[in-house]
């Protein structure tokens, strides 16, 4: 094989490396679990270090859903369609009491619905709201849900934050 | 009639009633410990005090008898700095056992505590240590750190049961209720005495711990363990029912209740309940045993046979007896009767020896429809051949069916319809079984030994296939029972 | 009054425009990279945020001094709960002088909203609210924690005991 | 100087025999009364002005009168049980003069219809029930009690009942609970005994010394009697004089006689070298007296309720400057918390939590607030029971704590100085 073809090979397997290391998120977090987001994207708990583009501007392009606030039921249907929207590989992390059970409101005579009963949810973190460091951690269990095959930084960052904790 | 006024109220009270009464009736509000319309004046709790016009000493309203035009209040700021101090005396050695006593939440003291309390406890020294969790025998535990020595159960067991099983032992604060070395309280009415204990020093062991008292609805209904069709409140959550305590109603018993009666919310629970159709023992769509039951009585029509208790309400009764003379123009109609020997018995009391709700209602209709077959003509006929097809609609308690398993293995020879409120696995031998609802599900009327109605209504619904007779009935006739999963009350 | 100060010319021009950006990103650029110290960034696993000893994290059951859990099974808790998360089966103890213990004491963690209002229910100082924050967890692990979780759980290291002991409380005549 | 009355031949030996007694006059009284009408002996009883001796100073005839008027048999107790502490003014006259009680109690018994009388005597007086139940022998063997007494057709019967022990059988209705084979707890009123006591039966319940004084009464007649004593307490009162005293002891004096002249003559005085501190009138339920007040004293029923005091049983219990009023409160409050009966809450825990507080304010574990804690409680425990022992442990309380307040203070800042205290010793 040629220069050329041995070149463009290493490129695109750099280009996939990057690709794999990068999800792109799209949220759907209303209430105040959207404030402990934001912190997950502000300077102090920059998610971009762990190799998280910045939320998404349309559904295409986005292939990890974070949902958070209370779910009514008048409102399932939107999130399933926006579920249906992203294309290929993806997962979802659902963050917040409310979401995740419908908390203090679910037995409050509101329709208030858990986020089970609508997407199927890969990563739950509870709180209310949860810190941003459970959002960092739920955001790694993601990247090893998507990447299952060994990956030593992820297990050194495993092995930090057991003995860290 | 004597005519007073309480706290500015008119009342007329008949001559000799005390002023208690009085209040009872005009349902004001008293602070009351050792007084019970069902029982004698102890007058020792001394919290009902009330104050006289014309006396200057608080008299105690339990025992003071009302005189013609005497204006009584329990209002004034002495009476209410009275019946604070004489609470704190109750408490200054009562034990910090609220977080494991069953009774908080219906607690005697914490009720009057919140309206007459001092909030500010002043006794600095050490409380008096007695026994705890004392065993007084089958029903009930005793605990004589929290009793106040109201002296309520004493009198109890000496006026209603006359087995004068407990006692006030030793003197002064280190008094303690307790029964004799070998006569525990063993009587059949033993556990009125923890409804009527105002604290949490008598608890019922079948209740304990089970459940906090503000995690409980009631509802008002007749118990159906005997004839005698006592009033009582049965306590439930969406998880079950959970205990059963007797209403107040003069005609039939009075305030209290036996104990037998206080296990018939067991039965309802999901636990012992049959919750679908079977065939056999093969689980079978609820439509699809209602087919088959309804194909079997018309094929057989004029040779179908109904077995029947004295279990069900009476508009029961006239649906499937209807069905029977009407639709299958059948007459082989056969009352189960359970305890034969024991079925005339009467403890005096409330206990009675029959122990089906509605005998004397069952009676009544079968007279109408002329029916007089008991069981050993049925038998006779399922032997000979005669029926083939038979609907019986059989026991909800099946305890006091003691003959249950001899009927099931006869009956599970010919082509057999059982309706069940409990689950049993002699049961699987019959052809078909249905889910009937308890007495606890559904509203109706039982007749009593003395021909009272007692009314029954439905409080919960736990097994959503199970249906009443006319839901049966209806259901053979043609219409469509879809019983949805409804969600329990 | 604020009066707006009209942009002038010069900046409208596009090269300066550039620079004047670039010399921004360097700026903070070389900033940052000589001062490690002073940047905000936390970075996660190897650095921790230290949090106040008041933070309301998951929940923690004390236990007495011989080890059995400090709860009494009253049901306050639950009763105060606004989520409704904790469940308490209670059943009688065999020594006499402790009466009453849950055999099971769970709580929801999908549920349970972190108020605290349980630890204000309680009236022994059974359960308090921890000092770590939730772990998040992939779909299919079990989120209803038990007593063995909430009160020997290996960060506990062996349980935290009450503040009042049961003999203690007894041995002061209340 | 005494005034003997009742207690003139206690000194002979043989006045305790029937013989001896009929020697002396003995039983004469018994057949006037026999021949008189029993309404007639009530006039006369309630026209001396005779009030109950055991405590209560209630007007015996009209305790009399109280009795419902149709033949439904009635019964007639005597309380010997005399669980008042300080006093043992009945011991004497059970020990010295059987009969002289016998024959007041036959004439009350023929006065009020009564068939059937008990003496209820407390069981630690085992010399006095001995003298007694012989009397009761001597009476019967002599036709003076059983069928026809004396040929006047009146039959009567007359038992001894001796008592378990408890302060509280000492009260009228508890001695009725213990009498009928009960707990000796005191019965609910209304129905008073007079109504429904005994068995359900109309009852009348009397002192020893109260209806020892019928006889004289009888004899010499009302207005004789009426010659002793002041105007509203008339006769003749047993006292039995206790404490710092040189020659303690019982004796018989009129009623409105001066307490002072009671201690300093017939009790010789205070011992040497010692100052009045105060004087407890009537036995332990009577509020104290300081110094001064004794010393204005007299004894008669109006006198000392004016003091805020009463006569009670007649116990005075001379207290001097060697004695802490602490230690005497402790001792006191713990008397009443063991023999409160624990019927009535306020009494059952109050005398409880009273002896408590005194016994920590006694060990001087305790503040000032404490006090005034204790006056609240003894207040709020009077007046809101059954029978009066939640009153008589009260009222030693309030007095005691109100009188001698600066003592109590200084005890609580200094401790105790006059060495180990009684009550220390006791717990």
């Amino acid at each position: 094989m040629g220069l050329k073809q041995r070149l463009s090979q290493k490129l695109q397997h750099l280009m996939d490396q990057v690709e794999n290391q990068i999800n792109t998120p799209y949220v759907l977090v209303h209430g105040c679990c959207s404030m402990e987001v934001e912190n997950a994207t502000s300077s102090t708990y920059d998610w971009r270090r762990l190799g998280f583009a910045s939320p998404a501007k349309n559904i295409e392009d986005a292939d990890v859903l974070i949902v958070g606030g209370w779910i009514h039921e008048s409102f399932s249907e939107q999130m399933k369609s926006v579920y249906s929207q992203m294309r290929g590989k993806k997962s979802v992390i659902a963050i917040g009491a409310c979401a995740l059970s419908g908390a203090p409101y679910a037995k409050s005579g509101e329709k208030v619905i858990p986020v089970t009963d609508v997407l199927p949810v890969d990563v739950f973190v509870p709180g209310c709201p949860p810190r941003p460091e459970a959002i960092l951690e739920a955001i790694q269990s993601v990247k090893k849900l998507q990447k299952p095959q060994k990956d030593h930084k992820a297990m050194l960052y495993e092995a930090l934050r057991i003995r860290g904790n | 009639m004597l005519k007073c006024t309480i706290n500015g109220k008119e009342i007329e009270v008949s001559s000799g009633a005390t002023i208690m009464e009085a209040y009872h009736k005009l349902q004001e509000e008293i602070a009351y410990y050792c007084w019970h319309p069902g029982l004698s004046v102890a007058g020792v709790c001394r919290m009902c005090m009330v104050e006289i016009e014309g006396n200057p000493k608080l008299q105690i309203a339990c025992n003071t008898p009302v005189a013609e035009g005497m204006k009584i209040t329990n209002e004034s700021e002495k009476v209410k700095e009275s019946v604070k101090w004489t609470l704190d005396f109750h408490l200054i050695n009562h034990p910090l056992d609220c977080p494991i006593c069953d009774q908080a939440g219906e607690c005697g003291l914490q009720e009057f505590y919140m309206t007459y309390g001092k909030y500010n406890p002043e006794m600095g020294d050490r409380k008096v240590k007695k026994h705890k969790v004392v065993d007084l025998g089958s029903q009930v535990v005793l605990d004589t750190e929290r009793c106040i020595l109201c002296s309520r159960c004493v009198r109890f067991t000496e006026e209603v049961t006359k087995t004068n099983e407990l006692g006030i032992f030793n003197r002064g604060d280190h008094s303690e209720i307790g029964t004799f070395e070998n006569r525990p309280l063993n009587n059949k009415y033993a556990v009125n005495t923890v409804d009527i204990c105002p604290v949490g020093a008598l608890t019922s062991k079948d209740f304990r711990f089970r459940q906090r008292a503000w995690y409980l609805k009631e509802f008002e209904t007749t118990c159906n363990g005997c004839s005698t069709g006592c009033r009582v409140n049965v306590f439930h959550n969406q998880n079950g029912l959970f205990r059963v305590k007797p209403i107040y109603d003069e005609a039939v018993n009075g305030h209290w209740m036996c104990d037998e009666g206080r296990d018939i919310y067991k039965h309802i629970n999901l636990d012992q309940r049959l919750r679908h159709s079977k065939a056999g023992a093969q689980q079978v769509p609820l439509e699809k045993a209602l087919e088959t039951a309804k194909q079997a009585l018309k094929a057989a029509g004029s040779s179908a046979a109904l077995l029947i208790t004295a279990q069900y309400t009476q508009e029961e009764n006239q649906a499937i007896l209807d069905f029977f003379s009407n639709e299958l123009k059948s007459s082989n109609i056969f009352y189960w009767k359970n305890n034969e020997e024991t079925f005339e018995d009467f403890d005096g009391l409330l206990i009675r020896g029959d122990k089906n709700p509605n005998t004397q209602g069952l009676m009544n209709l079968l007279k109408e429809k002329s029916a007089s077959g008991s069981w050993k003509d049925l038998k006779a006929k399922v032997e000979s051949g005669q029926i083939k097809t038979v609907l019986v609609a059989g026991p909800e308690m099946l305890s006091v069916y003691p003959d249950l398993n001899e009927k099931v293995t006869v009956l599970s020879k010919t082509q057999t319809i059982w309706l069940s409120t409990c689950e049993h696995e002699f049961f699987d031998q019959l052809s078909l079984q249905l889910p009937v609802s308890g007495f606890a599900e559904k509203n109706g009327t039982y007749v009593n030994y003395a021909g009272l109605e007692r009314k029954i209504q439905a409080g919960v619904k736990f097994v959503a296939e199970a249906l009443t007779l006319q839901e049966i009935v209806s259901a053979f006739r043609g219409a469509n029972v879809s019983k949805t999963n409804e969600v329990a009350l | 009054m604020s009066v707006v100060k009209r942009p002038s010319s010069v900046s409208q021009w596009y090269l300066p425009g550039i620079f004047v950006g670039l010399y921004h990103t360097l700026k903070a650029l070389l900033y940052n990279l000589s001062h490690r110290q002073k940047m905000q960034t936390l970075d996660y696993p190897e650095e921790k945020f230290e949090y106040s000893p008041r933070f309301k994290g998951t929940h923690v059951l004390t236990v007495k001094k011989d080890g059995a859990i400090r709860c009494t099974a009253c049901m306050l808790c639950a009763t105060n709960c606004p989520a409704q998360c904790i469940t308490i089966i209670a059943s009688e103890h065999e020594d006499p002088s402790v009466e009453k213990f849950p055999i099971a004491y769970e709580i929801d963690m999908l549920r349970c909203v972190f108020c605290g209002f349980c630890e204000e229910a309680c009236p022994v100082d059974a359960v308090r609210m921890g000092p770590e924050w939730q772990i998040p967890g992939i779909s299919g692990t079990n989120f209803v924690k038990g007593i063995d979780f909430l009160a020997f759980r290996s960060q506990l290291k062996g349980g935290i005991s009450s503040v009042l002991d049961d003999q203690e409380r007894h041995g002061q005549g209340i | 100087m005494e005034s003997k009355l009742l207690t003139e031949h206690y000194d002979k030996e043989s006045f305790r025999t029937l013989k001896g007694y009929q020697e002396l006059g003995g039983y004469e009284v018994l057949k006037k009364a026999l021949k008189m009408k029993p309404a007639e002996i009530i006039a006369t009883v309630k026209e001396s002005g005779l009030r109950g001796r055991g405590g209560a100073g209630f007007s015996t005839g009209t305790k009399w009168s109280f009795l419902p008027k149709n033949d439904e048999d009635r019964y007639l107790l005597c309380n010997a049980d005399e669980g008042e502490p300080g006093t043992f003014k009945d011991r004497l006259m059970m020990e010295r003069a059987p009969h002289q009680l016998i024959e007041g109690m036959i004439i009350s018994a023929y006065a009020i219809g009564s068939k059937k009388s008990y003496i209820y005597i407390r069981g630690e007086y085992t010399y006095p029930i001995r003298v007694v139940e012989q009397a009761l022998r001597e009476a019967y063997d002599a036709g003076l009690l059983g069928k026809n007494i004396l040929g006047s057709g009146f039959s009567h019967d007359m038992d001894v009942y001796r008592g378990a022990g408890a302060y509280i059988c000492g009260e009228e209705t508890g001695m009725i609970s213990s009498l009928e084979g009960l707990k000796g707890q005191p019965k609910l009123k209304p129905p008073f005994p007079a109504v429904k006591g005994y068995l359900k039966k109309p009852t009348i319940v009397n002192n020893v010394e109260t209806l020892a004084a019928v006889v004289p009464i009888i004899r010499d007649g009302a207005q004789a009697y009426r010659k002793f004593g002041t105007e509203k307490s008339a006769g003749t009162k047993l006292f039995s004089l206790s404490g710092d005293v040189v020659k303690p002891g019982n004796y018989e004096v009129t009623l409105g006689y001066k307490l002072s002249d009671l201690i300093n003559n017939e009790g010789g005085g205070l011992k040497s070298g010692r100052k009045l501190k105060a004087v407890i009138p009537g036995g332990s339920s009577a509020p104290v007296l300081t110094a001064e007040e004794a010393a204005k004293a007299t004894l008669d029923y109006e006198c000392l309720q004016q003091m805020g005091s009463m006569l009670g049983s007649g116990a005075v219990i001379v207290i001097d400057d060697s004695h802490s009023m602490v230690d005497l409160l402790s001792t006191i409050m713990h008397f009443y918390h063991h023999e409160s009966c624990g019927q009535c809450t306020p009494c059952r825990e109050g005398t409880g939590w009273l002896d408590k507080m005194l016994h920590r304010i006694l060990l001087g574990e305790a503040k000032s607030q404490d006090l005034d804690q204790v006056l609240n409680v003894a207040k709020n425990m009077m007046g809101r029971t059954i029978c009066a022992l939640s009153d008589a442990a009260a009222l030693p309380a309030i007095s005691f704590v109100s009188k001698f307040r600066d003592e109590f203070e200084r005890h609580l800042k200094e401790g105790f100085k006059e060495g180990k205290s009684h009550a220390q010793m006791h717990h």
